[in-house]
């Protein structure tokens, strides 16, 4: 390896080392990374495998955004939390553990729910955003922030045994409205906690959008923009397909847009889209 | 016309839950070639068991439904305009909300 | 949900309910998996996110083998170790976190290097292997096992950018030698430690390779047998391709083979393959 | 004839580090048709600058190596013998070990 400059420490060189001596990755994308920070918008199914490898990788500066606590219901699949941490917030289980694998990189708490009122001010502290929330309205307003803000997004999505992978707003890329303008009807939005989800399943898409965050803040590779996986789990079925660009007639990123900040904090998302952004937890009946 | 049609994201519940579906559509009488337009009639028509309105509204498909033919998003080839050829690949897939 | 026979305790329904909701998974292949028992090889890159999956999915009993102990060097993409037990055994450390994510599964620990002498013992004591090694001798060892006791093996391989995967001797389909007859000349068999790895990497992998293992178990779902993944980080890229099937000429597997167990314990895969089955570690230098 | 070449798993670091080269290659003099075995001589000739023992031994390629023509290993396909045609796509990976 030959002398690049750089603001690794002794400890950085030799924690990273399997990066460092990729010729395609190397002291220059780790770099990169190490001077980054990246936001995961939710700390359940897609944000357990995504936190756990954006902070062994080095991010720079690792925010976490959850209202939520841990339940047992909820360990099938969202690895992050350990049973000592179940009643308690999951930013606060999440930043432990995360602290734990890797206690060089700057673990950042947002314990409350992602609204109109305190999006911009947090989406504004990081540089690459990560969508591992679980509802239609938390989407378009995620989508939005990030429009508005200039930041790109890696969205990523699970439900029973299919996954779905994206980047928006990356490079001159679609945003989410561009592909879907109008809502779909609430009957077609089911979540994890209605319908169930084989819990490897975000496991996988969750450890996707940290390679596509990871690609995007260190700047090497071709991130998924303009192209969507979607994943089979049953059939194991992987397809990455191409999908229209930025759309001129786009509400939020077209040519005449003129949605503001301002609009932004006024926009209701749980009307436009019929759902509410925390729904209410299912009791599930079995004999 | 031999064609390949995939339902994902829940859609294939509409079809008694079968994904895959290896159909012959006829062109539509007097044309000279099948678009999307006549095969999202002919789904409609032979496909969709249940709750139509799942998958349809208006002429084309409800919101929160990419179509791929071939991989690529219709948006690219010209929507209900997309002209079909032998052995084509149609997916229809409703997005996913879940984490 | 209907009444179906189970062996489910409320705990467990309640900690499964996501499971037990989806159609295609439910009561009876939660069952199964309760009543599985998986042999994960190799508690490193691979072996950390299948451990985390299958112990939080619920694998009635969950076995570990390794011999080495984590270091600082791991922990990029070892995301099962914590930065408490750099310098302990690995097997103790990853048992300790899967035992805090779920203390109704039942955590083995092989404290050993898998060895033609210890491995038809330890493998008879599982129903699915899960191969997450990083060495040649190790694959051919492990897949030559598989084949004496008839037992399926999820094979999983990362380095660099890139990763493959599919399921060997299983239902008919391939094993190892079938594909790979001959070993590939020393110089082709780089391994995470000499020419780096991004750590996401082994992650996604690993995660494919416990949804294959968690398909099996639970008999759910078409494996990815007789067909390989390839993955290709960098482009985003996923190829499934179609292999051939099992080989009449196999000396593992094939109509005329002749290996016995005695042969197995007797046969010298490091001199077979010309590497080490537990290779020395390298010493990075970087200005 | 127009193919569209891969290589993966290490192998591209014999041709430049380059991953995909879409190609065009002629048919042997006197042949009326392309087999694997004159693309393998094609590419090592045209594609393999170094270690050229790292892609072939004898008239195939080295133990470790899979050959896929159109996503199918082509010892479905008669291995040398697999007749190629316009448009396909070969890919030459090399197995991984690592984890
Ligand atoms: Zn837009
Ligand atoms: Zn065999």
């Amino acid at each position: 390896i030959t002398a690049v400059h750089h603001d690794l420490t002794p400890e950085m060189i030799h924690r990273y080392s399997r990066h460092l001596l990729l010729p395609s990755f190397g002291v220059k994308a780790q770099s990169n990374l190490i001077n980054s920070s990246i936001l995961v918008v939710g700390a359940g199914g897609l944000g357990s495998p995504a936190l756990l490898y954006l902070a062994a990788c080095g991010a720079g500066r690792l925010g976490i955004v959850d209202h939520d606590v841990v339940e047992l219901n909820n360990m099938h699949r969202q690895v992050i939390h350990t049973e000592a941490f179940i009643g308690q917030p999951k930013v606060k289980s999440a930043a432990t553990t995360c602290r734990s694998i890797n206690s060089s990189v700057q673990i950042v708490e947002h314990h409350e729910a992602l609204r109109t009122s305190n999006a911009l001010e947090i989406f504004n502290q990081y540089d690459v955003i990560v969508d591992a929330t679980d509802n239609a309205p938390s989407r378009y307003m995620i989508s939005d922030c990030c429009v508005l803000l200039g930041k790109p997004l890696v969205s990523g999505a699970a439900l029973g045994l299919e996954g779905q992978l994206t980047v928006y707003n990356y490079n001159g890329g679609p945003c989410y409205r561009c592909l879907f303008p109008t809502p779909p009807p609430t009957a077609a939005c089911q979540r994890c906690a209605d319908s169930g989800v084989l819990g490897v399943v975000p496991g996988i898409i969750g450890c996707l959008q940290a390679l596509e965050a990871i690609k995007i803040a260190s700047a090497v590779g071709e991130p998924l923009s303009g192209r969507m996986l979607l994943f089979d789990a049953l059939a194991a079925r992987i397809r990455i397909v191409k999908i229209r660009g930025r759309s001129p007639q786009c509400e939020a990123c077209g040519e005449n847009a003129t949605f503001t900040q301002q609009q932004f904090q006024e926009f209701d998302y749980e009307k436009f889209t019929q759902s509410p952004l925390t729904p209410s937890p299912l009791k599930l009946k079995l004999l | 016309m031999q064609l390949t049609l995939e339902f994902g994201g829940g859609l294939e519940l509409l079809c008694d839950s079968v994904k895959v579906h290896n159909v012959s559509v006829d062109m539509p009488k007097g044309a000279e070639k099948l678009i999307m337009k006549d095969l999202l009639g002919w789904v409609r028509t032979n496909l969709i068991k249940e709750r139509p309105e799942m998958f349809m509204k208006g002429d084309t498909v409800r919101p929160g439904v990419l179509v791929l033919v071939n991989d690529c998003d219709w948006e690219l080839s010209g929507q209900l305009d997309t002209t079909l050829e032998e052995k084509d690949v149609v997916v229809f897939i409703s997005t996913l909300h879940g984490g």
